[in-house]
């Protein structure tokens, strides 16, 4: 790494930010799920869009379809039912045949998921695992082994040609997620989506992981969608933030005006309900109830029960989308728009 | 009040080797304090809890609470020490009895220990307690399975909070919780320190969270103590380097920061 | 602080499926048939009728008749009791000393765990049906004989699988702060682990009825079990096999009702299986 | 290391469980009603020869040495002596042990085959037709009793539609020289083909017998840990690199089901010889069952538990061959390749 990156980000972002030119543009996207009883919307409406090599953040809690959403965008999960259109370099995934759609995995884009324990097939070996993507594609054994060394090189995995033939149970928590990484990046996608790829982690592994996909995603210019609850995380890696309430995208805006300028109240809110490690306040301000759950979300703004500035339109009504000053895309009656 | 006391503790780790989980640990709680015990996992943080319950028997050295040696106690001083010391668990989700309705799992304490005999009395001080932590009367008859995971931890807390502890030690209370619940549960354990005179062990692998709640800290580095002082001298001007990687490594909710750092990683490699 | 309950999560609601619902029925038939069987079957079913031996099935005998001129179909309504009543008393017993053994060893010291669960190992590795086979030929045979016996082979694998999961059950943070709480000995066993880990035993059940069922009227077959003049499906079976050239409805017949009986049981394990873990739904 | 050690423990383990089993066996001799000496030596002995059993059994012994003497003569592979043939267990099972060996092998192939396209098939197409009528089949084929469906085959098959044989292992005149006491396998030694052919036709009924619950048992748990691997976070990872239904079952699914099948597999194996009094009765095949069936018949009981004894210890070995194949296939238990710094 060297100059180059710092200068071309900067510790200071340019204000003014080019929009990159769009990769992925998610329109009106909705997930629903039938169970016995009833047809249960899982994700309401979003719409957004991801640039080449543009690194966003999806945040939410749990029950908010933050992971739904992400899984939609691959259409890994076949129970659901998703409507809208996920537009990828020109191509609606959601009208795509399943075998048109499973060359776009790996491909095109690729996943990292949260628990690097059970991500891995303990009975493969790394190498395989991580060739596997390329093996799909039909390219020779040989070619995809070198081709998941350099990318496990990449990665910094120590020793990575003798390690191409152990199993995952021989590597620590921090290596298996550097596998899970390399077998999403091997087949060279132009997106990455990574849901919450260290929850699991501790902090020190977590810091080196990011750090890998930050240098990663500027070489390679690769896209990432970063599926987080965690604020602070966040802060550290992404250009755009949005945030996700209740199966829906409540507020989005460059991540440095998002943490200076919140505006929508839920986002205020857990801005300010998260302990810092670097400062000591005297009480946390935290948000009543909890987040609701798909099958029993309230009326109007799904926020509105907990929200402590809710009007009375706002448990009937719900709010259309608004651009503020701060140039923050939000769902909230406090903006205008209506 | 609960002395550990040069505790070591290690575990058979094949081939007739042992590994070292806790390596002479020594920490204090007294009434009313709250300390904070910061580790990554596998750092011994639970082998600690199950030493300080006198739920495992460590190698060497002596857990204490009040003159009582928890390992060593009678019958009698066992009743007093479980009356005195409660446990907040991690998973709001395993830790409540899932056949037990609410006012049977917030009572059974009074129960077990005698301090209410009476059913009718009993209830009402379930019902005060709940009040206490957020709750309503209409609880009292559901299962654990109809609350939210917020809402189990509270009753957790009730449930240990009834009897009047005098020390109560959380283990990773909040990090099974959505962020927005996370801060109602914190104030509530303030609150009731507050209220209560209640003294906290505090275990958690969340620095903020402990810079939050503690004003005693102690940095556990694979079954050793490595920091231990006021959150100013830990939190503010840290001596150990693990302290140091670790607050470095911890997020901060601000873009700037967050970048800074980077930069200076990359810079120093 | 004020607090909104939560209007979600309600009670987990049965909602059974039509096909459920029919399995369910039918199991409360059989064991409906079993009660009243022998009080609403005719009493000569039990004396021989030489006039009328082995008849095909007709308006008259719906099922035929067997080589001592009764009438099969009743003659197998009247068995089910024994067949269906002796499968159910071996599975409660081979439960019960299954349960005490499990309970012994999650209670008990290690050594106590330890001797036990070798014992159990050792009786999981024998072949039931050949050991039982065994007990019964030593016992001298009968119906009681092979009740006992596979009551006493039968237990090993509900002590293995109930003191798996009491033992998992005492891992439970639940549990764990309940010793916490000071809670005693039997309180902690009587209210928080026992109720936590009996219901792996429920959809063991509805299995063991099934799997149960074969192994008796085998024992029946080989002549180990209940004799020929008794209803009992195997003995039928055995007593029909030799007039099978020329009445092979008589070995069909209580075959059959086994097999129904059989099917009906495992469909119910089946379906209370999935319910446990839904993953296994179709 | 791991993997010697856990293989030295099972051998232990199966040691224990044949010394439990020759207890279990003492213990049922000695609850015998009535005298053991006159039970040993048959119903028709006279004085004279109970008391000569009776010394040669060391009778008169107490309790505890006759038990040493029991486990002594077990360990010598004394398992008594038939008092109709006036033969030792031991060499009579042994002759008609290949015979059941024969049908258990033949049984399991048929069932392997069965089973596993059945299970995979329904795992890729869960929920389609296909995987509900194949759980009804196995719930069905599962719950059939061995004795009753041999009767029904045999009847039909023999005696109505006359497409096998009724009964016995080959047909009169075609044996081949007895070399390894199975019909097939001797016809093939032999070079005779028709024979062969011949043998097989006898064995194809009762190996059916046993194959339609064997696969009915491996049939739904393969199939319910395919769909337990299918469901896991472990596949997640796989879709998301395009891997096709057919890959995702055959690749990681699969091979992730083997170790609880082969272990199921070895117990339903052993549980056949179980099976075996029954059907080889029903088929009058040579084998341990139908001496055992017998031995019971004739109210033989020394050769009936002998051959408890006898059957318990092929179990335990096959038991023991599957549990060393479950921890073959185990990469975590093989042993590490690569010393790498797990934890």
């Amino acid at each position: 790494m060297g100059v180059d990156t710092i200068l071309t980000d900067g510790i200071i972002p340019a204000p003014v930010r080019r929009r990159p030119e769009a990769l992925l543009q998610v329109e009106q996207l909705s997930i629903d799920i039938a169970t016995r009883d009833a047809n249960v919307r899982l994700v309401d409406n979003v719409s957004f869009g991801i640039g080449r090599g543009e690194r966003v953040a999806l945040v939410g809690e749990s029950g908010s379809g933050k992971s739904v959403t992400a899984q939609a965008l691959m259409r890994l999960n076949s129970r659901v039912k998703l409507s809208g259109r996920v537009n990828f370099d020109g191509k609606d995934l959601l009208s795509l045949s399943p075998s048109q759609m499973a060359a776009m995995r790996g491909q095109r884009m690729g996943m990292v998921f949260q628990d690097p324990m059970s991500s891995l097939d303990p009975l493969m070996t790394i190498g395989d695992q991580v060739a596997e993507t390329l093996r799909i594609r039909g390219i020779s054994k040989r070619n995809a082994r070198q081709r998941a060394l350099d990318v496990l090189d990449e990665l910094k995995v120590e020793r990575a040609a003798e390690r191409l033939d152990s199993f995952p149970h021989e590597f620590s928590g921090g290596m298996r997620q550097r596998v899970v990484l390399a077998m999403a990046l091997v087949g060279e996608p132009d997106l990455l989506i990574a849901d919450e790829p260290t929850t699991a982690l501790d902090v020190r592994v977590q810091e080196r992981v990011l750090d890998l996909l930050d240098e990663i995603s500027r070489r390679r210019s690769l896209a990432v969608l970063l599926i987080t609850h965690d604020m602070g995380i966040v802060a550290g890696f992404a250009d755009r933030v949005m945030v996700m309430y209740s199966g829906r995208i409540v507020e989005e805006n460059e991540a440095t005006l998002l943490f200076a300028e919140p505006q929508h109240p839920y986002t205020r809110g857990l801005l300010e309900a998260v302990p810092r490690a670097d400062v000591t306040v005297d009480r946390l301000r935290s948000i009543p109830g909890a987040p609701p759950v798909p099958a029993a979300r309230p009326s109007g703004c799904t926020f509105h029960p907990r929200c402590d500035r809710a009007m009375a339109i706002c448990s009937s009504v719900e709010p259309g989308e608004a651009i503020t000053p701060s140039g923050a895309r939000v769902r909230c009656h406090l903006y205008g728009a209506g | 009040m609960l002395q550990i006391d040069h505790i070591s503790k290690s575990f058979p780790a094949g081939r007739g080797q042992r590994t070292m989980v806790l390596d002479d640990i020594v920490l204090n709680v007294d009434e009313g304090q709250s300390v904070g015990l910061v580790g990554e996992s596998g750092s011994g943080k639970s082998t600690i809890i199950r030493c300080a319950l006198g739920l495992a028997q460590p190698d060497s050295g002596r857990v204490s609470y009040s003159g009582i040696d928890v390992h060593r106690a009678s019958r009698f001083d066992t009743l007093r020490f479980r009356r005195d010391v409660q446990l907040v668990f991690q998973d709001p989700y395993a830790s409540l009895n899932p056949r037990m309705t609410v006012e049977e799992l917030v009572g059974e304490g009074l129960l077990v220990h005698k301090l209410e005999t009476t059913a009718a009395g009993r209830r009402a001080r379930v019902v005060e307690m709940l009040r206490m932590v957020g709750l309503g009367e209409e609880a009292l008859a559901r299962y654990p399975r109809s609350f939210s995971g917020g809402q189990r931890q509270r009753i957790a807390i009730a449930r240990a909070v009834v009897i009047r502890p005098k020390l109560l030690i959380c283990d990773e209370p909040v990090s099974a919780l959505d962020v927005s619940v996370q801060a109602q549960v914190i104030n509530l354990l303030q609150d009731m320190q507050a209220q209560l005179g209640l003294g906290i062990l505090f275990v958690a692998h969340d620095l903020a969270v402990v810079r939050h709640l503690c004003t005693t800290v102690a940095v556990l580095e694979r079954g050793r103590i490595v920091e231990h002082g006021s959150r100013e001298q830990v939190f503010d001007a840290p001596q150990h380097p693990y302290t140091k990687a670790l607050l470095e490594a911890v997020p901060i909710p601000d873009p700037a920061i967050g970048r800074a750092r980077r930069t200076e990683r990359q810079l120093a490699t | 602080m004020t607090l909104v309950l939560p209007t979600a999560s309600p009670r987990r609601k049965a909602n059974f499926t039509a096909y459920e619902l029919t399995v369910f029925g039918v199991v409360a038939a059989l064991f409906l048939l079993a009660l009243i069987g022998p009080m609403i079957a005719p009493a000569d079913i039990y004396t021989s009728n030489m006039l009328e031996t082995l008849f095909p099935p007709s308006a008259e005998h719906w099922l035929g008749t067997d080589d001592q001129g009764r009438d099969i179909f009743w003659r197998l309504i009247a068995g089910s009791q024994l067949s269906l009543f002796a499968t159910v008393l071996v599975v409660i017993l081979y439960s019960i000393i299954g349960m005490i053994v499990a309970t012994l060893a999650t209670v008990g010291p290690r050594w106590v765990d330890e001797l036990l669960m070798r014992v159990t190992d050792i009786g999981l590795s024998l072949p039931g049906l050949v050991v039982s086979l065994g007990i019964a030929t030593v016992l001298g045979p009968s119906l009681q004989s092979g009740i006992i016996a596979l009551a006493l082979t039968g237990w090993p694998m509900t002590a293995r699988i109930l003191r798996t999961t009491m033992r998992q059950t005492m891992e439970q943070p639940f549990v764990e702060g309940a010793r916490i709480l000071g809670v005693s000995r039997t309180r902690l066993m009587l209210k928080h682990v026992l109720p936590n880990s009996l219901d792996v035993l429920i959809v063991k059940w509805a299995g063991d009825i099934s799997f149960t069922m074969l192994i008796l009227a085998g024992l029946s077959f080989i002549g180990v079990g209940a004799q020929p003049p008794s209803p009992e499906w195997g003995a039928m079976i055995s007593g029909a096999r030799g007039n099978m050239s020329i009445a092979w409805w008589a070995v069909a017949a209580p075959g059959a009702a086994i097999v129904i009986n059989a099917v009906a049981f495992a469909l119910l394990a089946d379906i209370l299986q999935v319910r446990r873990d839904p993953s296994l739904r179709a | 290391m791991a993997y010697l050690r856990l293989i030295s423990q099972r051998l232990v383990m199966t040691v224990l469980t044949l010394w439990g089993l020759a207890t279990l066996v003492f213990i049922m001799i000695k609850l015998i009603p009535g005298d053991e000496a006159q039970v040993a030596a048959g119903p028709g002995a006279n004085p004279e020869q109970v008391a000569s059993v009776a010394k040669r059994l060391g009778l008169d012994l107490p309790v505890l040495q006759q038990y040493l003497n029991f486990l002594l003569r077990m360990l010598r592979g004394d398992l008594g002596t038939s008092v109709v043939s006036s033969k030792p267990v031991l060499t009579e099972l042994a002759a008609v042990l290949p015979s059941t060996i024969e049908l258990m092998i033949f049984a399991s192939i048929i069932g392997t085959l069965i089973a596993f396209p059945m299970a995979l098939v329904a795992a890729s197409y869960r929920g389609k037709a296909f995987d509900g009528i194949a759980r009804i089949v196995a719930v069905t084929g599962g719950a059939m009793p061995a004795f009753w469906l041999a009767l029904m085959l045999q009847f039909f098959f023999g005696n109505v539609w006359r497409i096998t044989p009724i009964s016995g292992q080959h047909s009169f005149g075609i044996a081949s020289p007895n070399v390894t006491g199975m019909p097939t396998l001797d016809a093939l030694l032999a070079g005779d083909i028709p024979a062969f052919l011949d043998a097989l036709a006898y064995l194809i009924l009762p190996a059916f017998v046993f194959a339609i619950p064997f696969a009915a048992q491996v049939f739904r748990l393969l199939r319910a840990s395919l769909l337990g691997v299918l469901a896991s976070d472990m596949m997640l990872p796989v879709r998301a690199k395009g891997a096709s239904t057919s890959r995702m079952v055959l690749r990681h699914a699969l091979p992730n089901s083997l170790l609880p099948t082969v272990s199921l597999m070895g117990v339903l194996v052993g549980g056949m010889v179980g099976g075996a009094i029954l059907v080889e009765t029903v088929f009058a095949r040579r084998g341990v069952g139908s001496f055992l069936a017998n031995s019971v018949a004739l109210k033989d009981t020394y050769a009936v538990l002998g051959a408890v004894m006898f059957v318990g210890i092929a179990v335990c070995l096959v038991n023991l061959v599957a549990d060393i194949i479950t921890l073959m296939l185990d990469p975590r238990i093989r042993g590490t390749q690569f010393g790498a710094g797990a934890k």
